[in-house]
């Protein structure tokens, strides 16, 4: 492995929590929350989730979001997937807002929820019936090119041979694998990823990591990546977000770029460690009541 | 009080107010009788319901009886007092039919409710009236269907009761003279129709509830005769919803067309003639091909009627 | 909120209209009242003979309450016994199903000759009639479960009747409350039925009655009665579903009630 | 595998059993067949008739599967408009719940006097009995889906039709077929009954001649007939669903079939 | 915090491939697998998860069990905890047959599946509607003592005041939390935890690490920790077995007593590092076709 990688730490101001948001120059908004405000239920049990967050994300960038538990990070997923509505403010996707977008979205959720009366090969296919413009094209390659697509795809991820089973045949890390896979399938622009590797062992973990890379190098979705893994978030992003305890904003937001591609040596060297001890801190903070503007 | 259960040949109309009458007027009581009055679906259903042991008294059909006897000599209930001694039975037609007689219905569609009277004594007619059966398209249809589907030409004639037919035609507003009847009464059927009937196991258990329900009730026949409007009005308060001035006029037409057998100036209402019974049998047996034939005494039994003298020799 | 009024606003609307469509087209056509009466004409016999229909009413409604009730515990006792046990499936489905095949028209004289016309034929007739709905959706929502969320219950040594009541009928309940509905308007035409076959009072006789003396709005207005009986129960049914299996019916895209 | 043999030899026996018991009943107690026939003579009836039973048997087999295919069609298509529009729900379903708390059998006349007596009331009122259950089965079933299951499909953009083909209605299935089952004995009586009310053919207008003349064994031959139907109709739909479903019905606490 | 703990390695022999079971002299099996296998599904779709498996946890052992994605680990836990059937060989619990013993036993499951219809507190109250001898106390004391008892869990763990909440109305990592709830609230006497802190951030895990670890030293529940997270293993377990890809088998089984209570600061020492670097090498190891036999 190439040690020695340059490990660049850039602090950015947060954007300011009254809720103006300044867009930072460089980013020109591929996903865009405008002072966005989530809440769930109704008075008297409602719960605040998000209040007032503002995120621009340029174009092809890679940014993970980080925070503690229950803080925000898939709902604000969610609402950029459009399956959620934002309580007040605007989310806008592509430049349009949310829904309206004609942009291949692939997602992978925290809970790994597949059709269960579906094999393994059949939910993984599903974006591929779905989206155009593969969407045409599903009733013919669906038996050819597309399962061929899966298999490798499946294969990948080390689940080669297991397209025929049905969801719970498997265990919780091979569903995760198998869900990322449903994620990745028809080729997404944007990717929202929440904790996709949370349910695997390191060294299959390490694995897809540079699988991620090697994907996003090649064909530079722009991805919105949660997780509760700081080596995870350095070794994949070009920016790191931490959002504060609930109601969430966004506390802290730097730009990670280290050359690519990156390895895992990388991880292990100083620099790149006190990152994660100050992103540690952060966090630390973040979960206090008082929320930590920095 | 002894307690009875009757059941009736069919809802509540005015000529069952023979029953009520007696009833409200105490007359059952006075023969410590208790009587319960059950609503029936049909003068021949209430046959197998006596007979089951589910009702201890009908007023059901006697040619049914005369089936069910021959099929079933041991559970047979009897008849005791005969009501409607007129053969109602018809074959119902547009008036601007060509059926004309019955050897017109041959090719044709005729339509009755399965336990219609007459769709059952249509083969005797056959037989007497010397026509093939077979050529005969027969529809079974709910009762309340039969006057519409007829004057829709659904069918093009339909087995009943002349009072029924007639009625009903009415009341769905079709003008008497619309309709023509071809009776069976007119080829050679001189069959008698609903009868008390009762249970053999009430005869054998308490022959004198069945003396005290008959003389009862002729003296219930009695007043209704004479007042028809009270008799309906006694129907009506147990069930408001009947039209009354209708049902009177069914009532009157039950006495004219249905009781009023020139025999009963001779042996009074309620009591049979044998030898016109003994013809009905072998008109029925051989009609419906039943496994054997009963005997007048099996099918009427005039030991429990009141004397001769009190039976009513004119209705009207 | 107010999208809810709209929509209840629109809802009655279109239902009045459908009524209206009725009378329009009886009348276009020239449709006999001893066929199918207008709406118009219903409602006025309706409120006629409110007074002589309101005890039939009350009796039907009371023996198909009575019959509906006894029926949904026969039920849930049969679709338990049959989501738990291999055999009791394999014995009491072919019977149910056979049985619930056949008119019950049929069965109702047998009722008749053991308990005697009125109100326990009507009684019985309800009750057989609600059972069979019963019985498969609770069968059906026990046998469909989701294993992972008996787990739990396994663990801790639960018997399987803790099972049964923690995890089995809970989970069953959406299934449960489907089935009530179909049972109750069962159960309503069971107890008719039987009135129609024998008995003294109920909205069964009131339409034989009337039909025996070709008075076809009276038929309609007990029709409508029934109908009306049918919504009610339906209606409180709805009720009590929303609150009981409220997490079930968390969604938004198909969304009930 | 076995053991599943040995279970059928015993439910096979109990159910035989029952039958042995019913005869033994009747013989003790003396009941008559005009009320009660004996299963001996009514499979003797069954055996002895079945040559001029068997064209009624396909005439009412032919007309229940015509009304209830039909049934099912509309069924699934107004429970899935009920499921996805809020206003359906609220004009269909009380129309329907209505509609279906009234007995078929006063309906049925309006058929007949329309279409003429035989196949055409009797399909129809096959139909419409088979109607409402499928409605509400397929209406809770899409109401109650995880919105989980639903999220994958929404951030693909698919349109309410894709979510509705993709996840709803396959979600729904299981309810479907408790639904099937329940309506299939719903067609079988809904075409007897019309039959009963007018027709010259078909297993309901056997059963009228027969208890026209008391040959009660042969009514009941026609009820073992309509029975062995809805079984046989039963067992088909099952074999369809465990192919189907088997995804819903993977537990094994509270199993069936 | 205190620094310089003594951290002991002792590396043993894993038990002998063929399945002959060799007792460790030291254990008295609390928890004892005799050459289980666990196969799924019918041939030609058999899935072998299990093979000969011997595995003996002494009473009051903590126990972590790691290794590659998919090998078997919830299949062990599963079958300790009596949901699950071995297809050969012996599943002794508390020296009876699993099912039979008379042992509270407290499983948070990999996935935490509440009981959708039951608030956040019913659903954590429920192993003391079921388990003896809280059963018999249910209905007096479940709105006085046992909802406290809740509560005081709930909040431990960082939930107070969702005790009200449906599940789904919880963000991943509070269902996590709220189902490690369900499993310590009838004070289980064998524990068996299947990735419990899968889906929490760093410092929200370590919190509840520290919590677990008190809780078993005063406590003294035998506990089967299955866990991906190596820092975890070192920080709680006295002993981390190692399994080999499926069909899984146990491939290396490591005593790791440092002195209790344990901390953070522990974690960072060179030793540990070491022992965590040698666990992945194993797991390495073993996630390689050829099962890896130390
Ligand atoms: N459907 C819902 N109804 C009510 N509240 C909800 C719902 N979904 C989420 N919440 C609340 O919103 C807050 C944020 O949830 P979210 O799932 O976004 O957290 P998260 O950052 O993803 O946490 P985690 O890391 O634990 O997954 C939580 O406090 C949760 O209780
Ligand atoms: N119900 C099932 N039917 C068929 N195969 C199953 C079933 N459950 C598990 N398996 C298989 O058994 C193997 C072991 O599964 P298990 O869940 O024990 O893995 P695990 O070690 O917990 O993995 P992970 O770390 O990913 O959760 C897997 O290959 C899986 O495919
Ligand atoms: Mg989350
Ligand atoms: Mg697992």
């Amino acid at each position: 492995m190439t040690s020695g990688t340059n490990v660049v730490l850039i602090e950015r101001q947060p954007e300011p929590s009254s809720g103006e948001a300044v867009p930072p120059s460089h980013v020109d908004s591929y996903v865009e929350l405008e002072r966005t405000t989530v809440t769930y239920g109704r008075a008297p049990n409602l719960v605040h989730a998000l209040s007032e967050t503002n995120l621009r994300i340029a174009k092809g960038d890679f940014v993970a979001l980080v925070g503690p538990s229950g803080c925000g990070k898939s709902t604000i997923l969610k609402m950029v997937g459009g399956i959620l509505r934002a309580s007040s403010g605007f989310v806008y996707v592509a430049g349009r807002e949310v829904g309206a977008e004609p942009v291949r979205i692939g997602m992978a959720f925290q809970n790994p929820t597949m059709l269960p009366w579906l094999s393994i090969r059949d939910n993984v296919m599903m974006p591929l019936k779905i989206v155009p413009p593969f969407r045409g094209q599903y009733r013919k390659k669906r038996k050819g090119e597309f399962r061929d697509r899966v298999e490798a795809l499946l294969a990948q991820v080390g689940l080669k041979g297991f397209g025929d089973k049905h969801p719970w045949q498997l265990s919780g890390g091979m569903l995760q694998r198998a869900s990322l896979c449903r994620a990745l399938v028809h080729d997404p622009q944007l990717l929202l990823l929440d904790e996709p590797f949370g349910a695997l062992d390191q060294f299959t973990r390490e694995e897809l990591w540079s699988i991620m890379q090697q994907l996003w190098m090649t064909r530079r979705p722009t991805v919105l990546l949660v997780t509760h893994d700081l080596r995870e978030a350095g070794y994949l992003a070009n920016r790191i977000c931490v959002m504060s305890a609930r109601p969430g904003r966004i506390v802290d937001d730097r730009v990670f770029d280290a050359p690519r591609p990156r390895n895992l040596a990388m991880t292990y060297e100083p620099d790149f460690v006190a990152m994660t001890q100050r992103l540690r801190e952060l966090i630390v903070e973040a979960r206090s009541d008082e929320p930590a503007v920095a | 009080d002894t307690k009875l259960k009757m059941v009736l040949n069919w809802k509540y109309q005015g000529p069952q107010g023979f029953f009520f009458v007696a009833q409200d007027k105490g007359y059952f009581k006075a023969e410590g009788l208790d009587v319960t009055i059950d609503q029936g679906d049909g003068s021949a259903a209430a046959v197998p319901k006596v007979a089951s042991g589910a009702y201890d008294i009908g007023f059901g059909d006697l040619n049914a009886l005369i089936e069910f006897a021959a099929k079933k000599p041991e559970e047979a209930p009897v008849a005791v007092y005969v009501m409607f001694n007129r053969p109602p039975f018809t074959v119902a037609v547009k008036a601007d039919s060509p059926i004309k007689t019955p050897k017109d219905f041959e090719g044709k569609t005729l339509g009755g409710a399965a336990n219609d009277g007459a769709l059952k004594l249509f083969p005797a007619l056959c037989k007497s009236a010397k026509i093939d059966c077979g050529k005969v398209n027969i529809t079974n249809m709910a009762p309340n269907l039969r006057e519409q589907m007829l004057m829709r030409g659904q069918v093009d004639g339909v087995f009943g009761y002349v009072n029924t037919i007639r009625f009903s035609a009415k009341l769905i507003g079709v003008k008497d003279d619309q309709i023509r009847y071809i009776n069976y009464g007119d080829y050679g059927m001189d069959l008698y129709s609903n009868a008390i009937i009762v249970s053999k196991k009430l005869i054998k258990e308490n022959p004198e509830a069945v003396k005290g329900f008959l003389r009862a009730l002729n003296k219930g026949v009695i007043d209704s005769l004479k007042d028809p409007k009270a008799s309906v009005a006694s129907v009506a308060t147990r069930e408001p919803l009947i039209k009354s001035d209708v049902e009177l006029e069914r009532f009157d037409a039950t006495v004219k067309d249905e009781m009023n057998h020139p025999e009963i100036a001779r042996i009074g209402l309620g009591s049979v003639d044998p030898a016109r019974l003994k013809t009905s049998i072998d008109i029925l047996v051989e009609a419906n091909g039943l496994p054997r034939t009963p005997t007048p005494a099996e099918i009427f039994d005039p030991a429990f009627l009141p004397p001769a003298a009190d039976l009513p020799k004119k209705l009207f | 909120m107010n999208s809810n009024v709209n929509r209840k606003i629109a809802s009655a609307v279109l239902i009045v209209g459908l009524f209206a469509v009725w009378e329009v087209l009886c009348l276009a056509f020239g449709v006999s009242d001893t066929v199918l009466p207008r709406p118009s004409q219903i409602f006025v016999t309706l409120w006629q003979r409110f007074p002589a229909l309101w005890p039939h009413t009350l009796q039907t409604l009371y023996t198909t309450m009575l019959g509906f009730v006894l029926g949904v515990g026969i039920g849930v006792l049969i679709g338990v016994l049959i989501g738990w046990s291999k055999l009791a499936y394999d014995v009491a489905y072919p019977l149910l199903v056979g049985f619930s095949s056949v008119p019950k028209v049929a069965v109702v004289p047998i009722f008749v000759l053991y308990f005697g016309a009125g109100t326990v034929p009507a009684v019985l007739t309800a009750l057989i009639m609600s059972i069979f709905p019963v019985v498969v959706n609770v069968a059906t929502g026990l046998a469909t479960t989701e294993p992972e969320l008996e787990d739990v219950m396994k663990t801790l040594r639960a018997t399987k009747f803790d099972i049964l009541w923690n995890v089995g009928l809970p989970r069953a309940m959406p299934y449960f409350f489907a089935s009530l509905k179909v049972a109750v308007t069962l159960a309503f035409v069971g107890s008719v039925i039987s009135e129609t076959v024998a008995s003294n009072r109920g909205i069964g006789n009131v339409m034989m009655i009337a039909s025996a003396s070709f008075d076809v709005p009276l038929v309609f207005a007990g029709l409508f009665i029934l109908a009306a009986l049918g919504i009610i129960l339906y209606g409180v049914f709805s009720l009590i579903e929303s609150r009981i299996t409220g997490w079930a019916h968390r969604k938004t895209e198909f969304a009930m009630g």
